[in-house]
């Protein structure tokens, strides 16, 4: 509670803040101040249980320890998102205090989404989450990239929101109880009536949509494409993860006792996402868009939690959002420094600067799923929740084969740092736009560490979930 | 604790001389080497004495030093067995042994220092490896043995590893061997399998245990081994190439020694053997089959080296068929009269490619005996010996051998009568085209002729003595009774053959009748060689069919080049090139070209048009809910 | 009514603004018809609040209400969704002179 | 030794590891070797430590598990049995022969290379040493990543492609092993802290159904066999061996490889018994024809290294076949042979790494006549040549003859045809000796020199190692009977 | 047939042709007004169903603003029948059309044997869609999503800001 109504205050705050504020690097502070305040004010709730604020929202939020400790991930990766791309935010374009407001916005929505407990508040959530993002895709109004961006999101946006609605629609409908919390939905363990069918399979589709999964992830890799860079890392990460929250807490508790019934669509689109994502990144030369590809196969993964269902799925769920947040934070990162975003622009990286490279790797090797790294965990917890679902074992193996898919393209831009030579030519652009902080330096540095740490020690943000 | 124990010693000194000569090999002048080389095994042949006078009497001994392999399930202790048999060729390894040993301080005197304690190295570790074969306790050691003598044999075959030629008769000696050994090892195996171990004493204790197919099927393939090892159809190609060694080497391994392995095996398993009346048949008519192919193809060859060596390949033949017609003490015996004469032959033919500077073509020599008087007579009574003219020693052993074939089956014995002939006729023809007629080398080779210094000749003589009179300990009952003192000394050997096989007592008469035909043969045969090879004149007449095809050793080599060799070669590249490269690789990348392919293509979804996504979410949602609605 | 009547016409209209999006090329008209999605969703849930006020409503005079104040949120929603598409359109407009969503296919692949 | 908390196995994980990180610091190229070859040298120490302090067999013995994730049910265990300590003894030993032979050679960026082939030492040991799967996984993988970075930085011109074959084989295999732990996992028994466990004993315990053992068992056994490699899954090896610094190739097969063994004698073999015994002729099946086809396929290589790469794959198929067969002999003579084929593979690569650092070239159709220049060099290559196809008096003899004997029991027909290897050994060995050190010299070896007096010590200890196990095989074979016997039993 | 059941269908075929109409005029200006007509036909549903707050906001936010919007954008951008992108790829057309046809067709055959189609729409009575209770509701139990989507209001407003705020464009 405390996140949804302090992020919606601080979002006014950086908005009216806009004009008052002088200097351009002004409003990043305020915003890293704010998200402060925010993730320690839920911090504090995930701890004592008990919000600041005591509203009456008549059951259609639900807090608990997942959701909480889910926003407490979300408000800390868009710190380190803050911190480590304020700067690249200012180059956006001039209405820099604006886009914290909007960043601020699109918070809210990703706590809403995770603690939603009725479909009005879903569906607020997701709209409060996608309707600020829509702006930013396009807030590089110079560039065609970034318009078409625009352009493509919205109106695919819209159209899911159609399907959304239907689907809510239907449900409600089929449901006697004539109510929108999920409480009241949760169906028994008999055969779905038609209607609620009907309901369910678009709800699926919808946050199937959200989530980039195949067949409805065609916006994805344009719209990451071709959004600014930074906003694309935090559209990637954190609103991608919450979308996945969104999915399980949905499909949990709501139809978590029909599973059998619609499981087949699930593996259907388990196996899509994984093939088409993996499949599709190995050709891709910008790096940038291998990203947007890899982000469609990670969601291949996650959606195993979702064919799963049981506590290893929202263990790792929120595992793996934490994982694969940081480590695509991180390699964002350090992609958005980059003068080529091209694979061979990663040539000879590690000659240049070592760190980097060798943060890089932790980051890569965390996507691809190596042990030591968060990413590890994560994937782990995901086979594990699907084998104990025992179901469709061969969609684990299959999953585990496109896994070893993904490593090809990983191990490309590894491939490309540390054993490819750099452009000697004389004129050549440098591999990075503008000198690298130390600060900066030292927070990627910290990222990867976090990300070996988790991945040592999961048990330091799962535990989190039984407090 | 039985003296016996410090038999160790007898392949130790050898050991210790393999090493101060190959680690020392720079630093040891060639006399300190050739002293320190020989003086071992000199050493050794003196203990080998001693031990041989405490079996005299029949005892037996099994040493135990330590355990070599020590699981539950199998127990292989580093054990030496000392017997009759054992130190019979104890003293045949180094007595004959150390007269090579002396005899090549001279004859290897030409090369640099360096690799002349090399050489030494290498024959003391034959002699090392040779030990362990034949007093190993088991089959595992003798096995070491048994594969050492190879490996040495490869080494020693391609001492002059600068040539190409001798390096691939050493490839071709030690892979053939190895054929043979992958039998022996089979038969290890399966006596393991069958009997828990792989000792003398329990396996004949046992061998009444296994079926008649275990005790066929071991006895096949140790005999596939003695097959390697002794040179034995179909493995036998590799002796006479073999002889690109040194000669020494050559009288050594490859006369005296090694390729009596095979025989000294089979002795020493002769109650398995025996209790294998079919494996019995195989071996005597391989042995027989190999000692005619053999002696055909020694009629036509020129090279000194080369009619010794298949004239060596010929006489095994006839012990395996003494083996396998169960006369194991005439086997023995005539190991024993064959390493004497056939290392005067091999020595007396060094002496003389000594004398002629290298020249090995019997062809471009002739006359020599009016050169080198000592090297002639000793070789002439070598080639008496072989030829089995009484009473000189390979008259009995051979007598004996051709007896006891003849009372197995007649056939046998009237083809080893015909070999008997072939070799009196080639002996002679080698002999009488070195040493008699006149001298058809070059002017420059006529003049460095010179009889051989006395470290080659007196080797040359004591060898031709025993070659006259070694055949004596043997002296079949006919002529003296109580005369086969060797057959009462290798009785404990023998005994539980004997056991079990029934005995042919053959009259006297007919006895003397068979010595008569195969002297008397021989002599003939020997006297036409004599006469027709004492004028031989260098010609250019083309060879008629049959001696062209002995010429070619009736094409065995080709055959095998043909069927094996190159069959291997090509199917190796096949797989190389075929079935790794496109096949099982191309299988994997195609994989991975499948996957780059599949991305090439499904990025094409991606067309950059809202309609075309938008259709295909469609498309995907009425998939959706057609498996929702209609799959069931 | 029965309720398969609305449902059938919601479905309708509902899928007839799909092949409106699906067949038209201006994205100002797409997005109309996606406005006409919503529309059918809107319809639908009214005719279910009024469905399920015909059984519940005795006892929970109140409860079927909250479809309809569904329908006022996914108004004000698509209020937002307006505003900020047609900036998003018109600023597209404004670059290339072009409502057509096929002009711009920069991003592919 | 250091009380409860710190055991011989944790210590032989954690020397080369910190000593690997401090040598990332260590930018001086003399000093980062000698400090490699010291933290190896005490690696090595602790190994034989191991041998010497851990009497009994049993797993539990030197066992401290640290809680790590403990509701997994997973912890930091580990410990040394019989198979642990021979191959911890012959890690321990091959690093610091590695890094002597290869002392001479200068690699760009010495401390990365140093420090990164210290971390894969850590990786290997804790493959060997962990008694808990999650572990075991972990270790599995991290071993392969410096092996990786070191294929690719310091490799040969087709480095890249190679390495990543190798890498993306292994890895795609290494996951279905996972699936499999984790299938397994499921099935155990609760302990105090979580409803499954991780734990060494509880997997050897888990009660599992033929049925699940069939598909598991393949799930596990082609990540051993791609590690191994067995054929079919072997074409990632030729081209990694000739592309990867030879230092590392003496890690990949004189070590790694053994890891697929290791992982079948640890993992496999006691899990699922029922279907080893089921699928025993298909995997022995699929060995034999990977001994012939790969003895067959050396004869034709031109590269030394490729060679030496195929002579690998045949032998390692025999100790697979063998380690299936479940025969006493046969599975003893496995173990002592992961140590002696250790010791030869690297004898070898060190004789062609002196040859190519002095002449730049290893073709064998190139090469000639160096026995003229280098005797030294001849003969260990020839012993080490001999060893590695089983000469009486070598180490391998012992171990092959026990494998056929073992192989033998378990079916005659299996071992005539793994026994051609034995010719074909002897046939593209003695090619390689001829063709490479015999003949006369031509213009590309005429430079050749003796090698110097370091790389002389090191080939005699490896000559040493060679004939010491080949004549006193029984206290390596001592070592690991408890373990055998173990094994048997699981196997019954 | 009631008065309500011939409103019905006379809105019904309204709404449908108008939705129809909506996608197959040519000019944009027309596809506005066919739209505004449907949404005329679907408050004129909604008053039947006694729905009468939702009735009202529909016409005055749906066909009143929002579509002036619409209305204003076509107006502003001079968009016609002549400026309007042809469907250059007529499969892309038909399959459009196949598309959603199925999807009625699947949804319908999914829905037809719904146990619901006895299930009554209450017509004409029912006071939960008056304005007073619905007002009560909104400010009471949904206090919390209509607090809440002043964010998205605000978002919008800033976005549109964002957006519209004149900058030059240097293409790519």
């Amino acid at each position: 509670m405390n996140a949804i109504i302090l992020t919606a205050i601080w979002g006014i705050v950086m908005m009216f803040g806009g004009v008052f504020f002088k200097s351009k690097s002004t409003p990043k502070y305020w915003a890293i101040a704010g998200l402060v305040l925010v993730f320690l004010s839920n911090g504090y709730e995930l701890l004592n249980g008990v919000p600041f604020f005591e509203i009456d929202v008549k059951n259609m939020l639900h807090f608990n320890s997942f959701n909480l400790t889910f926003i407490a991930v979300a408000l800390f990766c868009t710190l380190l998102f803050f911190l480590l791309n304020g700067r690249d935010i200012e180059k956006v374009g001039e209405n820099v205090s604006e886009y914290f407001a909007l960043l601020f916005f699109v918070l809210c929505g990703v706590a809403i989404a995770a603690s939603f407990n009725s479909l009005l508040t879903l569906f607020l959530g997701i709209e409060i989450l996608s309707i600020p993002l829509y702006i930013l895709t396009g807030s590089d109004k110079r560039n065609l990239k970034s318009n078409e961006a625009a352009l493509k999101y919205f109106l695919m946006g819209s159209f899911s929101t159609g399907i959304m609605l239907m689907g809510i629609a239907f449900i409600y409908g089929g449901n006697s109880n004539g109510s929108f919390l999920i409480d009241n939905i949760n169906l028994g363990e008999g055969v779905m009536p038609p209607m609620i069918a009907v309901g369910l399979v678009f709800l699926l589709i919808a946050m199937s949509f959200k989530v980039s999964a195949a067949p409805f992830h065609f916006w994805t890799p344009d719209v990451y494409d071709g959004a600014p860079t930074v906003f694309t890392s935090f559209m990637a990460t954190i609103v991608k993860a919450a979308g996945f929250i969104a999915f399980i807490r949905l499909f949990d508790n709501a139809f978590g006792k029909t599973q059998a019934q619609w499981q087949t669509l699930i593996v259907v689109i388990t196996a899509a996402t994984l093939l088409i994502g993996n499949l599709t990144a190995v050709f891709q030369q910008s790096v940038k868009r291998m990203l947007a590809y890899s982000s469609i196969a990670q969601a291949g993964f996650m959606l195993l939690a979702i064919f799963a269902l049981n506590d290893y799925a929202k263990e790792g769920l929120i595992l793996y959002t934490a994982a694969y947040s940081l480590a695509t934070i991180g390699i964002f990162a350090i992609l958005i420094k980059m003068s080529d975003y091209t694979i061979d622009g990663f040539n000879g990286l590690a000659k240049q600067y070592p760190a980097i490279a060798v943060c890089a790797t932790v980051f890569l090797l965390s996507l691809t799923g190596i042990p030591l790294t968060a990413g590890f965990q994560s994937k782990f917890y995901m086979l594990l929740a699907a084998i104990k679902n025992g179901q469709q074992n061969w969609l684990v193996i299959f999953a585990v084969l496109m896994a070893a898919v993904s490593a090809y393209y990983y191990f490309k831009i590894i491939q490309a740092m540390f054993f490819k030579e750099d452009n000697q030519q004389a004129g050549a652009p440098a591999i990075m736009v503008e000198k690298l902080t130390p600060a900066f330096t030292y927070l990627l540095y910290f990222t990867a560490l976090l990300i070996v740490v988790l991945g040592l020690f999961p048990n330091l943000l799962t535990t989190w979930l039984y407090y | 604790m039985n003296n016996l124990q410090i038999v160790w010693l007898i392949p130790f000194l050898p050991l210790i001389g393999f090493l101060i000569n190959g680690l020392g090999r720079k630093s040891l002048s060639k006399t300190l080497s050739g002293i320190i080389g020989s003086g071992v095994i000199l050493g050794s042949f003196i203990l080998s004495v001693w031990v041989f006078l405490q079996v005299k009497n029949g005892n037996t001994y099994v040493a135990h030093y330590y355990d070599f392999i020590n699981l539950p399930s199998l127990k292989i202790g580093f054990d030496f067995q000392i017997d009759q048999l054992s130190s019979l060729f104890l003293l045949i390894i180094t007595g004959v042994g150390f007269l090579i040993h002396v005899y090549s301080t001279s004859y290897m005197h030409e090369e640099e220092s360096k690799d002349f304690a090399k050489y030494f190295s290498y024959l003391n570790l034959f002699i090392f490896s040779m030990l362990l074969l034949v007093m190993g306790g088991n089959y595992i050691i003798m096995f070491i043995g048994w594969e050492g003598v190879g490996l040495c044999s490869y080494l020693l075959i391609g001492f002059w590893f600068k040539n190409n030629d001798y390096n691939n008769a050493a490839k071709k000696a030690f892979i053939m061997n190895r054929i043979g050994d992958l039998g022996f090892l089979l038969a290890v195996f399966w006596l393991i399998a069958k009997v828990g171990t792989a000792d003398y004493h329990v396996v004949f204790e046992n061998v009444h245990k296994l079926s008649v197919t275990d005790i066929t099927g071991i006895t096949m393939l140790l005999f596939v081994g003695a097959t390697g090892k002794s040179a034995q159809i179909p493995l036998y190609t590799w002796l006479p190439d073999a002889m690109a060694g040194p000669t020494p080497v050559s009288a050594l391994i490859h006369a005296a020694t090694m390729v009596t392995a095979g025989i000294y095996m089979i002795a020493r398993s002769n109650l398995l053997f025996t209790m294998a009346p079919a494996t019995q048949t195989v071996v005597a008519i391989v042995g027989l089959a190999t000692a005619i192919l053999a002696a055909t193809i020694a009629l036509k060859q020129n090279d000194i080296k080369k009619v010794l060596a298949y004239s060596t390949v010929s006489q095994l033949g006839y012990m395996f068929l003494g083996l396998g017609v169960g006369a194991y003490t005439g086997a023995v015996f005539h190991v024993m009269t064959h390493a004497f004469f056939k290392a005067l032959l091999f020595l007396g033919a060094g002496s003389v490619i000594h004398a002629m500077s290298g020249e090995q073509d019997i062809r471009n020599m002739g006359g020599l005996k009016k050169y080198m008087s000592v090297t002639h007579v000793t070789f002439l009574l070598g080639c008496l010996a072989i030829a089995g003219m009484p009473p000189f020693s390979g008259f009995f052993s051979k007598d004996e051998i051709l007896a006891a074939a003849f009372a197995n089956n007649p056939v046998l014995w009237g083809v080893g009568v015909l070999g008997a002939l072939m070799t009196a006729f080639y002996m002679f023809r080698l002999y009488a085209m070195t040493f008699l007629g006149k001298f058809r080398g070059t002017h420059d080779q006529e003049h460095h002729l010179h009889e051989s210094p006395a470290a080659i000749t007196i080797p040359l003589i004591i060898l031709a003595i025993l070659a006259v009179v070694g055949g004596w300990v043997g002296i079949p009952e006919v002529f003296i009774h109580g005369g086969h003192r060797l057959e009462a000394f290798l009785d404990p050997i023998f005994a539980g053959s004997k056991a079990i096989t029934t005995q042919h007592e053959m009259s006297h008469t007919t006895e003397y009748a068979l010595m008569a035909v195969s002297v008397g043969g021989a002599l003939v045969a020997l006297l036409y060689a004599w006469n027709k090879f004492s004028k031989y004149e260098k010609s250019t007449t083309e060879d008629s069919s049959i001696g062209k095809i002995l010429a070619n050793k009736w094409y065995v080599d080709e055959l095998y080049e043909t069927i094996i060799v190159k069959p291997m070669q090509s199917l190796a590249g096949f797989l190389n090139n075929t079935v790794e490269r496109k096949g099982i690789d191309g299988f994997v990348n195609g994989i991975g070209k499948a996957v780059n392919y599949g991305s090439r293509q499904i990025r094409f979804l991606q067309s950059g048009q809202v309609g075309t996504y938008i259709l295909l979410m469609v498309v995907g949602i009425l998939i959706m809910f057609i498996i929702q609605f209609l799959s069931k | 009514m029965p309720i398969n009547y609305y449902i059938f016409l919601s479905l309708a209209v509902f899928c007839i603004g799909i092949i409106g999006v699906l067949t038209r090329r201006n994205s100002i008209i797409i997005f109309m018809c996606v406005e006409l999605m919503l529309n059918a969703a809107n319809l639908l849930l009214v005719a279910f609040s009024k469905m399920h006020h015909l059984v519940l409503g005795t006892n929970f005079p109140t409860l079927a209400s909250e479809a309809q104040v569904f329908v006022f949120f996914i108004m004000v929603v698509a209020a937002a969704e307006v505003s900020v598409g047609l900036a998003i359109i018109v600023m597209l407009y404004r670059n290339t002179h072009s409502v057509d969503v096929n002009f711009l296919n920069r991003l592919k692949n | 030794m250091f009380g409860n908390y710190i055991t011989i196995p944790h210590l032989l994980i954690f020397v080369p590891l910190i000593a690997g990180l401090i040598a990332f610091l260590i930018k001086d190229e003399s000093k980062v070797k000698a400090w490699s070859l010291f933290a190896a040298i005490v690696t090595l120490g602790v190994s034989v430590a191991g041998i010497y302090f851990s009497k009994n067999n049993d797993l539990s013995g030197l066992t401290f598990g640290y809680e790590w994730l403990k509701y997994l049910g997973a912890s930091f265990a580990v410990s040394l049995d019989g198979v642990g300590r021979i191959l911890t003894l012959l890690t321990g030993l091959s690093f610091p022969i590695i890094f002597i032979a290869t002392n001479n050679s200068s690699y760009k960026n010495p401390h990365l290379f140093y420090g990164l082939m210290l971390l894969s030492l850590a990786g290997l040991m804790g493959v060997f040493v962990a008694t808990d799967c999650l572990l075991f996984y972990f270790f599995w993988e991290l071993a392969l990543i410096p092996v990786y970075f070191l294929c690719s930085r310091w490799g040969g011109e087709k480095r890249i492609q190679a390495t990543f074959k190798f890498f993306i084989y292994t890895f795609a295999g290494s996951l279905l092993m996972l699936i499999g732990i984790i299938y397994t996992y499921l099935q155990t028994g609760p302990t105090a802290f979580a409803p499954h466990s991780f734990a060494l004993s509880a997997f050897q315990n888990v009660l599992l159904q033929p049925a699940q053992q069939q598909w598991l068992f393949w799930l596990f056994f082609v990540a051993f066999a791609i590690k191994m490699p067995i054929f079919p899954f072997h074409t990632w090896q030729p081209d990694t061996y000739e592309q990867s610094p030879t230092a590392v190739t003496m890690v990949l097969s004189g070590i790694m490889v053994k890891m697929g063994l290791f992982g079948v004698i640890r993992w496999l073999l006691p899990i699922f018994p029922a279907a080893v015994l089921q699928y025993d002729n298909i995997v022995i099946g699929l060995c034999v024809i990977g001994i012939i086809y790969a003895s067959l396929i050396a004869i034709r290589q031109d590269d030394l290294k490729r060679l030496v790469a195929y002579s690998s794959i045949a032998h390692i198929g025999l100790m697979c076949a063998s380690l299936f067969s479940a025969k006493q002999l046969a599975i003893e003579g496995v173990m002592i042979q992961m140590f002696n084929h250790g010791i030869n593979i690297i004898g070898l690569w060190i004789v062609i790494e002196l040859i190519e650092r002095q002449l730049g070239i290893r073709k064998i159709s190139q090469l000639g006549g160096i026995a003229n220049k280098a005797p030294i060099l001849t003969i260990s290559l020839v012993v080490i040549a001999l060893a590695n196809i089983a000469l009486p008096l070598t180490n391998s003899f012992i171990g092959e003859f026990l494998m056929f004997a073992g192989l033998y029991q378990f079916n005659v027909w299996y071992t005539v045809v793994a026994g051609i290897s034995i010719i074909l050994a002897a046939i593209y060995t003695l090619n390689m000796v001829q063709k490479v050190f015999y003949g006369e010299v031509n213009t590309l070896t005429v430079a050749t020199q003796e090698i110097a007096f370091s790389e002389k010590a090191i080939l005699a200890v490896i000559i040493v190692a060679i004939f010491l196990v080949g004549l006193f095989p029984q206290p390596l074979l001592q070592l690991t009977n408890e373990s055998v016997a173990f094994l048997l039993t699981k196997l019954k | 047939m009631g008065i309500a059941a011939i409103l019905f269908w006379f809105l019904s075929a309204l709404t449908i042709g108008g939705a129809i109409m909506v996608v197959a005029s040519k000019n944009p200006v027309y596809s506005i007004l066919y739209l505004i007509i449907t949404f005329f036909a679907i408050s004129g549903h909604y008053v039947l169903m006694n729905a009468q707050f939702l009735a009202i906001v529909n016409i005055i936010v749906y066909a009143g603003a929002i579509m002036v919007l619409f209305l204003f954008v076509v107006m502003l951008m001079n968009l016609n029948a002549e400026s309007e992108p042809p469907q250059k790829k007529r499969y892309l057309f038909f399959a459009g059309v196949v598309a959603g046809c199925s999807l009625m067709l699947v949804l319908v055959a999914a829905l037809k044997s719904s146990s619901s189609q006895i299930q009554l729409v209450q017509m004409g009575s029912g006071d939960v869609g008056l304005i007073s209770n619905l007002g009560k509701v909104l400010f009471t139990d949904y206090v919390f999503p209509f607090e809440i989507s002043s964010v998205l209001f605000l978002s919008a407003m800033i976005g549109a800001v964002v957006i519209s705020k004149k900058e030059v464009v240097h293409p790519e």
